[in-house]
């Protein structure tokens, strides 16, 4: 039961991996990549390993999340919105 | 007691699939925003009361996540669906009218 | 076409490499050395409920110490390198919600208690310092989304941070004089199995470690903001 | 009996988080996927919970809540960076 679980969604890991690395948006990109994290943390917590699995929802769902969109608004700053072009 | 919180958690799942499958068959985002932050809510408010029910020295936490549960979810489909708004998210065809048109222009500020 | 082919072929030889590694891990049920002894000689040594976080405190704690100072570089040279000139920044921030402003501000402490229960219970149950750390720098991180705080104060956020590092090395002095070694945590009793007040000095190394991480971590995220234009403030 | 309906529910859950990561994936904006890995989000913590039950480890509830309240705030943070308030 447990191993079918951990294949199922290992299987959608890679799915969600895989669209990360093909998608043109990069904002969705980095959503899929927070998903991948999302779903590993499952995995950890179903290989009894809780504190990896605390530490890959902590670091990877939100900390990578939010420090790639902070700088994808940099980018986004700089390109269109500056006052100064 | 058990046997009732088993009910209670299929009854959660079932939610849980209904706003899955809202997710997959609904027109536009704002729709499919209505199934996966509504019903997610109640699926996970009645799988962890079954869960309290059939574990019952886990009722604090179950309770702990119940509350962060109902407090956190409607905050983050609320910003959500602002942000979709704003970011310019169509209404999709069937939309019948838009009342905020016009609604948020001076909202924005240097704040 | 070529391209994508010799990528496939790439792709299978690595398959192949990695195979026999794939075939041969569920089968190995006994513990290697190392794991068996740190299994069976840990919870009488350490008094820790938690295997894994004892392990990361005491036999590994040079590591933790290394990683510390790792995460303290990093915050150094991001702040270094994405530091303010004053006039940059323009940027005109859609205002939060106020909806999104009060949520926050109610569920801010939640997550600051919820942060000081993990490190606090670091030898307990899972987590410990590094996570507790996250997850007080997540709920500063709400209050900086929710536009509540435009700001932190830097003396207070700088003080923490060489407050717990000093006190860190500190205690691991402390395990030199009066224990084993350094980063030994019995220099404190062992008290009971299983309660918050036990472990000797783990839990008082996972608070320093979780509040320097805190620190840390809040640092990088206010030095990766864009400031807000000043001039355009309506009042 | 009881175990047997949480397995139940745990497999009905399990196919609602398949669903849910398909539209993550086809998910035509960039709001759609973000509303896909809210009910990922929330799905896989009730999942964590089955989790913690079928295994009889009470401490699996505190992964839980961390995940819940991180991903809560990431949610928060993608529609901060989609209004341009980031």
């Amino acid at each position: 039961m447990n191993i079918a679980i951990v294949i199922i969604l290992g299987v959608l890991m890679l799915a969600a991996a895989v669209t990360a690395l093909y998608l043109k948006s990069l904002s969705a990109a980095v959503i899929a990549a927070g998903a991948v994290s999302l779903l590993a943390s499952v995995i950890y917590l179903l290989l009894a390993a809780p504190d990896v699995a605390m530490t890959e929802a902590a670091i990877g769902s939100a900390l990578t999340t939010v420090v790639f969109l902070y700088a994808l608004s940099r980018m986004r700053g700089t390109k269109k919105e500056d006052p100064r072009d | 007691m058990e046997i009732l919180g088993g009910i209670f958690a299929i009854a959660g799942s079932v939610f849980l699939f209904l706003a899955a499958l809202g997710l997959i068959r609904m027109p536009d985002m704002y729709d499919r925003m209505q199934a996966g932050t509504k019903a997610t809510t109640l699926g996970t408010m009645l799988f962890l009361i079954g869960l309290a029910m059939a574990e019952p020295q886990w009722v604090g936490k179950s309770a702990l996540l119940i509350l962060f549960v109902i407090f956190s979810n409607p905050l983050s489909s609320h910003a959500l669906a602002r942000a979709a708004y704003h970011a310019g998210i169509s209404l999709g065809e069937r939309a019948a009218c838009d009342e905020l048109a016009g609604a948020c222009e001076d909202e924005e500020e240097t704040a | 076409m070529i391209k994508r082919f010799l990528a496939i072929i790439a792709l299978l030889g690595a398959a192949a490499v990695l195979l026999p590694f794939v075939l041969k891990l569920p089968t190995e049920e006994a513990l290697p050395g190392l794991a068996s002894e740190y299994i069976e000689n840990a919870p009488g040594e350490l008094g820790a409920a938690n295997l894994v976080t004892g392990i990361i405190v005491t036999y590994r704690g040079l590591d933790t110490l290394g990683e510390v100072a790792v995460l303290f570089a990093a915050t150094a040279a991001v702040g270094l390198l994405l530091k303010r000139t004053g006039n940059e920044g323009g940027v005109s921030h859609w205002r939060a919600s106020e909806i999104l402003e009060s949520g926050g501000g109610f569920l801010f402490p939640l997550i600051i208690l919820y942060g000081v229960y993990i490190f606090l219970h670091g030898h307990l149950t899972p987590g410990g310092g590094f996570q507790g750390g996250v997850v007080i720098a997540t709920g500063f991180l709400l209050l900086l989304l929710s536009g509540s705080v435009n700001s932190f104060n830097h003396t207070v956020m700088s003080l923490v941070e060489s407050f717990s590092g000093f006190a860190y090395v500190a205690v691991a002095l402390a395990g030199l004089i009066w224990a084993a070694g350094f980063l030994d945590p019995r220099f404190l009793p062992q008290g009971d199995f299983g309660r918050l007040f036990s472990a000797g000095a783990i839990p008082v190394i996972y608070s320093l470690i979780g509040l320097k991480v805190g620190a840390e971590l809040i640092g990088i995220l206010d030095a990766m903001r864009c400031k807000v234009r000043r001039e355009g403030v309506t009042a | 009996m009881a175990d047997q309906l949480f397995n139940i529910a745990a497999v009905i859950m399990l196919i609602s988080l398949v669903l849910a990561i398909v539209r993550l994936l086809i998910g035509p904006s960039v709001g759609d996927r973000a509303v896909a890995l809210d009910a990922m989000t929330i799905i896989s913590l009730s999942l964590i919970g089955w989790i913690a039950l079928s295994t009889g480890r009470g401490i699996y509830m505190d992964v839980a809540l961390v995940y819940g309240l991180i991903s809560f705030v990431g949610i928060v943070a993608i529609a901060r960076y989609l209004e341009r308030g980031l």
